[in-house]
């Protein structure tokens, strides 16, 4: 059914199709508006049976959803941001013991300088913490991959991250198809637990495992996320044939077959980016665009076969490894192995920086012409950074950056952008 | 004269069994059939108390519940001297998450107990004293303010053993450990520092709170029992002595343990609501002198002379602990 | 449950793991000697008995205590118990009160008519015993049910020696005595009264006997000079004693004097109240703490309004008066005259200085040795005689029932193996279940029954007995405050507090075992075994 | 595509405002696209958020840069805030105010718009009046509807009450109602002046 609505509700819409019998929850913003929606359910009986528990922290959610996991419930949480590393403990633990929960990260940048705007840098730190990771670039998205990341972990006894963009993308209103029940019933069987907490048939869940087989329990995770990577496509074209929509898979190409320049990125900033590259192909230019939708596990030959051909590859992030550049990059130049091309990496819309047409236009205009640096930061206001170095330079005691940049901006929504 | 009925059974219920009680009387632990929910070949140190606490106090859940018991155990000597790979000695359902967060992995369980129907099976967590009272305190704070279905143990041998024997803020006064060395002007750990959590966990006015020791099993086993058969959060406190840690003789952990109780160190007490409702009586009082001598850890008390203001300032402790709960 | 690898085990796997290889010393369980057991002249295992008490199976318990010693309801009663002055609970608060459930016991007996088994077979030897006094019929008893013919030749006209003519029946009822003698002589003992054995060899030879076991007891008294006057009426303790049970009842008068300090002059005295005197004064060269009379009946006779002179020796006796000397202790402790005299008024003087071993029947026994006035017997209890034993008063060592009992049960085990042509090797005695060894905070706190006393008024007019028994509800707690020193009573306690399960409990009655794949060797269980039952020894490596 | 952008401070529905428009113009069968300006949410603080109008799927997330409407709910900000960037010259702006836009020291402004695409409403009076609350932005709307004919106003009074049903809605609804008349009369008017 049709729905202009938010993406926080048509995501607790669709979590509540998926009948989850536990969700805990935990304030963090942006993705507060998920939850709230689905403890409403909870309580006007709508989505039942299910216990919705209200947390004393980020720790306490994905705790309280380990063990409701291990007791054989299908458990879901979210979270963004400060609560993401919060929980980053049982981030790992949940995967190391292969829970099949599903979390939702409304992806936000991380302090300090503490800022509630969006970025990818939460889900970025936790990527190499066994969790499956599938990026939205949609709401409509963001509701369907919740579907097929239930599917997922449960069959694979895995947790999986559903990373939508906060704001940009949890407090946007726009059309949602909300799927049927039975739909959603047809695609996502009943949970059966790989291992469970359960008196008939007792087990010890979290041994200490010594170097005797601890490289082994490690590969075995990796192993299933490289199986991942064959179930993510499958889980895809089942649910367009379900559904009648595209949503999921490892990635997906725009206007790429004889594209010279492409653009690669992660979530919404996709829909920018192919209005650009509509703007730019208008004009004659060869572009074309790549959206990786599951970023763990990385989809490194899929990723190989649309860009092979390419000249330049330019990956745009939300996110940085500080003192080197790029997190994606590195995936990206990896699937590129032995391949000669040029590579550029972007920086950009750090703590909701707005990423504009404009600027990417101007961008891409650069890499085509291959006027661009190794690692560039999008629409960085050197004037700013500048002015602090110059300070620095003159003064030991400057007082904090952040501070000091913001004096120089003023109010911060008297701007536009 | 009238024959007056026989109270007297030689040991009573002070001994683990007793031929002369009825079968109904004797505890958990002198039944042939009990269910070692804690099982040999466990990693434990000679004369572990945690070891020994923890098998009485999940034999007698798994007796209270009917054996419909799963239990949540945080990281910690417990969690790493019972299930390093490939073997385990839990007979019960059992899982280890991490150090912090026992009791709300056990509210995840008693949540996915209740939405599944499963009535009956029952939910504990269990942790030492830095699990609980540091770093899973968070969680277990709000485990209770929820009141969920958890009853949790917190296994205290007051400080972090399994690292190297830290202090946690469960160590006592004066206590040498490894972050609170016998040395300088006032040698260990520093006085007017550190928490009850039983207090903290009544003032959460939680259905029931209790102390235990594994010098008192009947009593301990009587809590456990009575707090299985109540729902909602619980908390059982129970004191066991560490011989690595505190440098007492793995033979004397159970006299370590009767001394804090028969000194008013460790009063064994119950509370409902955040109200006490019951102590243990010490039944034959000995000064804080006979508790402490037993243990290295505070031998820097008593030599190379005696520390008459601390050992008072302990002393003090305990006599505040009996006027206050009543325990003579 | 397909389950993950590693992260996930099998309930239970960690029996693979046998931390037994960790231990340098293991437990042992072992028995140690009770103390009570030890300091036990007759050689009863009272703890063993007691366990059976403390469930309330009397007869079991019964018939524990008669392996050793035929008579508990005198014993209840006549022993000083040392088994008490050695009991472990007496450091706690009090010891247990054995002889009262020894007592109890006896007399359950004696109202149920608990009868003593016939032996199993019949040796065909005959043992003649000399003296039908506690010695002798603790003997007769034993031989006879080790399966040998007994006879007893008694020169008195009862039975019971000492316990009839040294006890008065304030302290042992003559029904008590009759009904534990009458025991033992329905197993098939012959008795002959008024047969006083001139020649023992000769009566031996003529009944045919294999061996003889000689009791005769110190019946003869001893005398002291004292100048008096004709009219003096001066007596000796045992012939006052003996005329008790006589029909000539001893005539002491309305005020009597008894000399000497040990219990047959407590006897004596209170039996003199008891005959009517108005006034029995015990005149004693040294003081209360010397004398070696018990101080309980010391208490009693006090409470009778018995008299004491201590200090005091008697220099002279005239009719109806005494001169006495006071006396005072030398740095040794020992008394010296002072001359300072005085006199006393009394109508008769009752002399309690001990008695002597009347040996006539023992002239020309070859290699029979007498050592001041009484008989030399080896470890075995035979004289210098072979086939020939001696116990009781006329052997050196204290002259009590107890012992006597003790003497009887020794000589009949060593008659039997030389009979045999063995020789009785006793089992080898356990180590002693010190107070130490203990873990006495498991036991209950229960200070003793206190067994009911005969009211004053009734004390110094009859002969009813002074002490009362405790009923079944005072003795089965009464039993039930025993320790159970050195050996298991099976509370549990290794089993349930051996942190790695290590113990096997192997049921009711089994007792325990170690599971030394298991037990890692703390010691817990030693620490905390209430009785003192466990033992850590090395491991050899 | 069609951008509106919304002004005004926090706490007077400067969001929900957006929400309900988009929802109109998706009862309206097009595609729209709402979003606030993701300021934490502090009561009094200046707040934007965005509303996107198309006939086909909108992929653009950059802020609305070059705005098609303005809606301003509070004045207040006029002196405060660079409301008017990116305003083109045939854009709309519509403004909370029961004062003109030559009262509001606007004129000079005003002279680079067609003056039938700007106009004031008394929004917030006419929300004290039906809602008894100073809440304008379902008014506003109904203003909106009237000044740019881009959404119908049965459309924003079906959004008004979805997203507050029962009787606050329809008070809001009245507000709706009371706006678009005001502001189609006085277009008629200055479609007067204008002939």
């Amino acid at each position: 059914m049709l729905k202009q609505i938010e993406g926080s509700a048509a995501v607790a819409e669709s979590i509540a199709l998926c009948r989850p019998e536990v969700v805990c929850a935990y304030p963090i913003t942006p993705q507060t508006h998920i939850v709230e929606g689905l403890g409403e359910m909870v309580k006007d009986g709508r989505l039942s049976p299910c216990e919705f528990i209200n947390v004393e922290s980020e720790f306490g959610a994905l705790s309280v959803a380990i063990g409701s996991s291990a007791a054989g419930a299908r458990t879901y949480t979210a979270t963004s941001s400060q609560g993401l590393l919060f929980m980053a403990e049982a981030v790992y633990n949940a995967a190391g013991l292969g829970l099949p929960i599903v979390m939702t990260v409304g992806n936000r940048a991380i302090g300090a300088p503490i800022n509630i705007w969006n970025d990818h840098s939460d889900s970025m730190s936790m990527r190499d913490a066994g969790w499956i990771q599938l990026y939205a670039e949609t709401n409509q998205e963001a509701a369907d991959l919740h579907i097929q990341a239930f599917r997922l972990a449960e069959e694979l006894s895995c947790p999986v991250m559903v990373c939508m963009d906060g704001f940009i993308l949890t407090h946007a209103y726009e059309r949602v198809d909300i799927p049927t029940q039975e739909q959603v019933d047809t695609y996502l069987p009943r949970f059966e637990p790989r291992q469970v907490l359960d008196p008939a048939e007792p087990v010890s869940i979290g041994a200490m495992v010594g170097p005797e087989a601890f490289m082994e329990v490690r590969y075995l995770a990796h192993y299933k996320q490289l199986r991942a990577l064959e179930r993510i496509p499958q889980l895809a074209d089942e649910f367009k044939a379900g559904f009648g929509r595209d949503s999921g898979g490892l990635i997906r190409s725009y206007r790429f077959e004889d594209a010279e320049t492409i653009i690669v990125a992660l979530g919404s900033l996709n829909g920018t980016v192919k209005d650009v590259v509509d703007e730019m192909r208008d004009a004659g230019v060869k572009i074309g665009c790549v959206s990786i939708v599951s970023f763990r596990p990385f989809p490194l030959a899929p990723l190989r076969a649309a860009l092979e051909r390419a000249k330049r590859v330019v990956v745009l992030e939300k996110s940085l490894a500080v003192g080197l550049g790029g997190i994606v990059s590195d995936g990206v130049r990896k699937s590129l192995s032995g391949i000669v091309l040029k590579g550029y990496t972007v920086i950009a819309g750090l703590g909701g920086r707005a990423i504009t047409r404009s600027s990417l236009r101007q961008l891409f205009e650069r890499a085509g012409r291959d006027e661009l640096e190794a690692v560039t930061f999008l629409d960085l206001r050197t004037e700013l950074v500048d002015r602090e170095l110059e300070r620095e330079r003159h003064a030991r005691r400057t007082g904090p950056t952040a501070e000091a940049l913001l004096r120089d901006i003023g109010t911060v929504a008297s701007r536009i952008d | 004269m009238t024959t007056q009925p026989v109270k007297f059974y030689q040991t009573g219920t002070f001994t683990v069994g007793n031929r002369l009680l009825d079968e109904s009387q004797r505890s958990v632990q002198a039944n042939m059939e009990r269910t070692n929910s804690l099982n040999s070949g466990h990693r434990a140190c000679q004369g572990c108390g945690e070891a020994l606490g923890a098998r009485y106090a999940i034999d007698a859940a798994m007796r209270a519940a009917g054996n419909q018991l799963v239990a949540a155990n945080a990281t910690g000597c417990l969690e790493v001297f019972s299930t390093p790979y490939p073997e385990t000695s839990w007979q019960v359902p059992w899982i280890h998450s991490l150090f912090g967060n026992a009791a709300a992995v056990a509210s995840g369980i008693a949540a996915a107990n209740r939405v599944k129907g499963r009535k009956g099976v029952q939910v504990i967590a269990q942790g030492g004293d830095g699990g609980t009272t540091d770093i899973g305190f968070g969680c277990l704070s709000g485990m209770f303010e929820r009141n969920d279905d958890v009853l949790y143990i917190c296994y205290d041998n007051e400080a972090y053993m399994n690292t190297g024997v830290q202090r946690s803020s469960a160590t006592p006064p004066a206590a040498r450990t490894a972050t609170t060395p016998a040395v300088g002007k006032r040698p260990g750990n520093v006085a007017g520092t550190g928490k009850n959590l039983p207090l903290i966990a009544m003032a959460h006015g939680i259905p029931y709170v209790a102390t235990a020791s594994v010098a008192n099993l009947h009593d301990l086993e009587a809590k456990v029992t009575r707090a299985m058969g109540i729902s909602g959060a619980r908390y059982i406190h129970i004191h066991v002595p560490c011989p690595l840690g505190w440098g007492s003789a793995p033979a004397d952990t159970i006299k370590v343990a009767r001394m804090a109780v028969e000194s008013g160190l460790f009063p064994l007490i119950e509370a409902e609501h955040g109200e006490v409702v019951d102590r243990a009586k010490i039944r034959h009082r000995v000064p804080v002198d006979e508790y402490l001598k037993l243990q290295r850890r505070f031998a820097h008390l008593f030599r190379p002379e005696r520390d008459t203001e601390r050992l008072a300032m302990i002393q003090a402790v305990a006599d505040r602990n009996i006027a206050r709960f009543g325990l003579m | 449950m397909r389950k993950p690898f590693a992260i996930t085990l099998d309930v239970g796997s960690s029996l693979a793991n046998r931390t037994g290889t960790w231990r340098t010393e293991r437990p042992v369980y072992l028995d140690r000697l009770p103390p009570c057991n030890h300091a036990c002249p007759a050689g009863e295992n009272i703890q063993g008995w007691l366990y059976h008490a403390e469930s309330g199976d009397y007869r079991r318990a019964w018939e524990e205590l008669v392996q050793n010693n035929p008579m508990p309801a005198v014993m209840g009663r006549v022993c000083y118990h040392p088994c008490e002055s050695a009991c472990n609970r007496g450091q706690l608060d009090q010891p247990v009160s054995i002889h009262a459930v020894e007592r109890f016991l006896g007399d359950e007996a004696i109202r149920r008519g608990w009868a003593f088994p016939q032996p199993a077979s019949e040796s065909g030897k005959r043992v003649l015993i000399v003296g039908a006094g506690p010695s002798g019929l603790s003997a007769a008893y034993h031989l006879r049910r080790l399966g040998h013919a007994v006879t007893i030749h008694e020169a008195g006209p009862m039975t019971g020696g000492m316990m009839r003519f040294g006890i008065p029946k304030y302290r042992l009822p003559r029904d008590v005595l009759h009904a534990e003698v009458q025991r033992i002589v329905d197993m098939g003992v012959t008795i002959k009264l008024n047969a006083k054995v001139d020649n023992i060899l000769d009566t031996m030879r003529a009944g045919g006997f294999d061996a003889a076991f000689l009791a005769v007891g110190a019946h003869l008294a001893k005398r002291a000079y004292i100048p008096a006057g004709s009219a003096s009426r001066i007596l000796d303790a045992v012939s006052v004693l003996r005329g008790m049970e006589t029909a000539e009842r001893p005539q002491l008068g309305r005020r009597v004097v008894v000399y000497g300090g040990g219990n047959t002059a407590l006897d004596v005295a209170r039996t003199a109240k008891r005959l009517g005197a108005e006034e029995a004064i015990i005149v004693y060269r040294r003081t209360r703490e010397k004398m070696p009379a018990h101080d309980f009946e010391v208490q009693e006779a006090l409470e009778e309004g018995i008299l004491f002179k201590w200090l005091t020796t008697i220099k002279q006796a005239g009719e109806t008066t005494f001169t006495v000397e006071k006396m005072e202790l030398d740095e040794t402790g020992f008394p010296q005259p002072t001359g300072e005299l005085e006199t006393i008024e009394a109508d008769s003087l009752v002399l309690a200085l001990g008695q002597d071993v009347d040996l006539s029947l023992l002239d020309r026994v070859p290699g029979l040795v007498i050592e001041d006035g009484v008989v030399k017997v080896d470890a075995n209890m035979m004289t210098g005689h072979a086939g020939l034993f001696a116990g009781g008063d006329m052997v050196p060592s204290e002259r009590t029932v107890t012992v006597a009992v003790g003497h009887g049960k020794k000589a009949a085990r060593n008659i039997d193996a030389w009979l045999r042509g063995a020789r009785y090797a006793p089992a080898p005695k356990h180590e002693l279940a010190s107070f130490e060894l203990l873990n006495p905070w498991y036991y209950t706190d229960a200070p003793k029954s206190v067994q009911p006393m005969l009211d004053i008024l009734r004390r110094q007019s009859t002969f009813e007995e002074v002490t009362g028994g405790l009923d079944e509800g005072n003795a089965l707690f009464e039993a039930r405050r025993c320790l159970s020193c050195g050996n298991c009573f099976e509370c549990d306690n290794c089993y349930g507090v051996c942190p790695d399960n290590a113990v096997i409990k192997l049921g009711p009655g089994q007792r325990f075992e170690f599971n030394y794949e298991y037990c890692k060797g703390c010691g817990i269980c030693v620490s905390e075994c209430p009785c003192g039952a466990i033992r850590m020894e090395p491991e050899t490596i | 595509m069609f951008q509106i952008r919304l002004h005004g401070r926090g706490g007077q529905g400067v969001v929900t405002g957006a929400e309900m428009l988009s929802v109109a113009a998706f009862l309206d069968g097009c595609h729209a696209q709402a979003f606030p300006s993701f300021g934490s949410e502090r009561m009094g603080a200046p707040v934007m958020a965005f509303c996107r109008i198309d006939d086909k799927e909108i992929r653009l997330r950059e802020p609305v840069m070059e705005p098609d409407a303005l809606i301003i709910q509070d004045p207040t900000l006029l002196h405060q805030v660079d409301l008017f960037n990116g305003l083109h010259a045939n854009g709309y702006i519509l403004i909370n105010s029961t004062r003109s836009f030559e009262e509001l020291g606007l004129s000079e402004f005003a002279r680079d718009f067609h003056h039938y695409r700007l106009c004031t409403v008394p929004a917030t009076e006419l929300a004290m009046k039906h809602v008894r609350r100073p809440l304008p932005n379902a008014a506003l709307l109904g203003g909106f509807a009237a000044i740019s004919g881009v959404v119908k106003l049965e459309s924003v009074e079906s959004a008004i009450r979805r997203k507050f049903p029962g009787a606050v809605g329809e008070a809001n609804v009245a507000a709706a109602q009371a706006a678009f008349e005001l502001v189609s009369k006085d277009q008629e008017v200055q479609g007067a002046q204008a002939d």
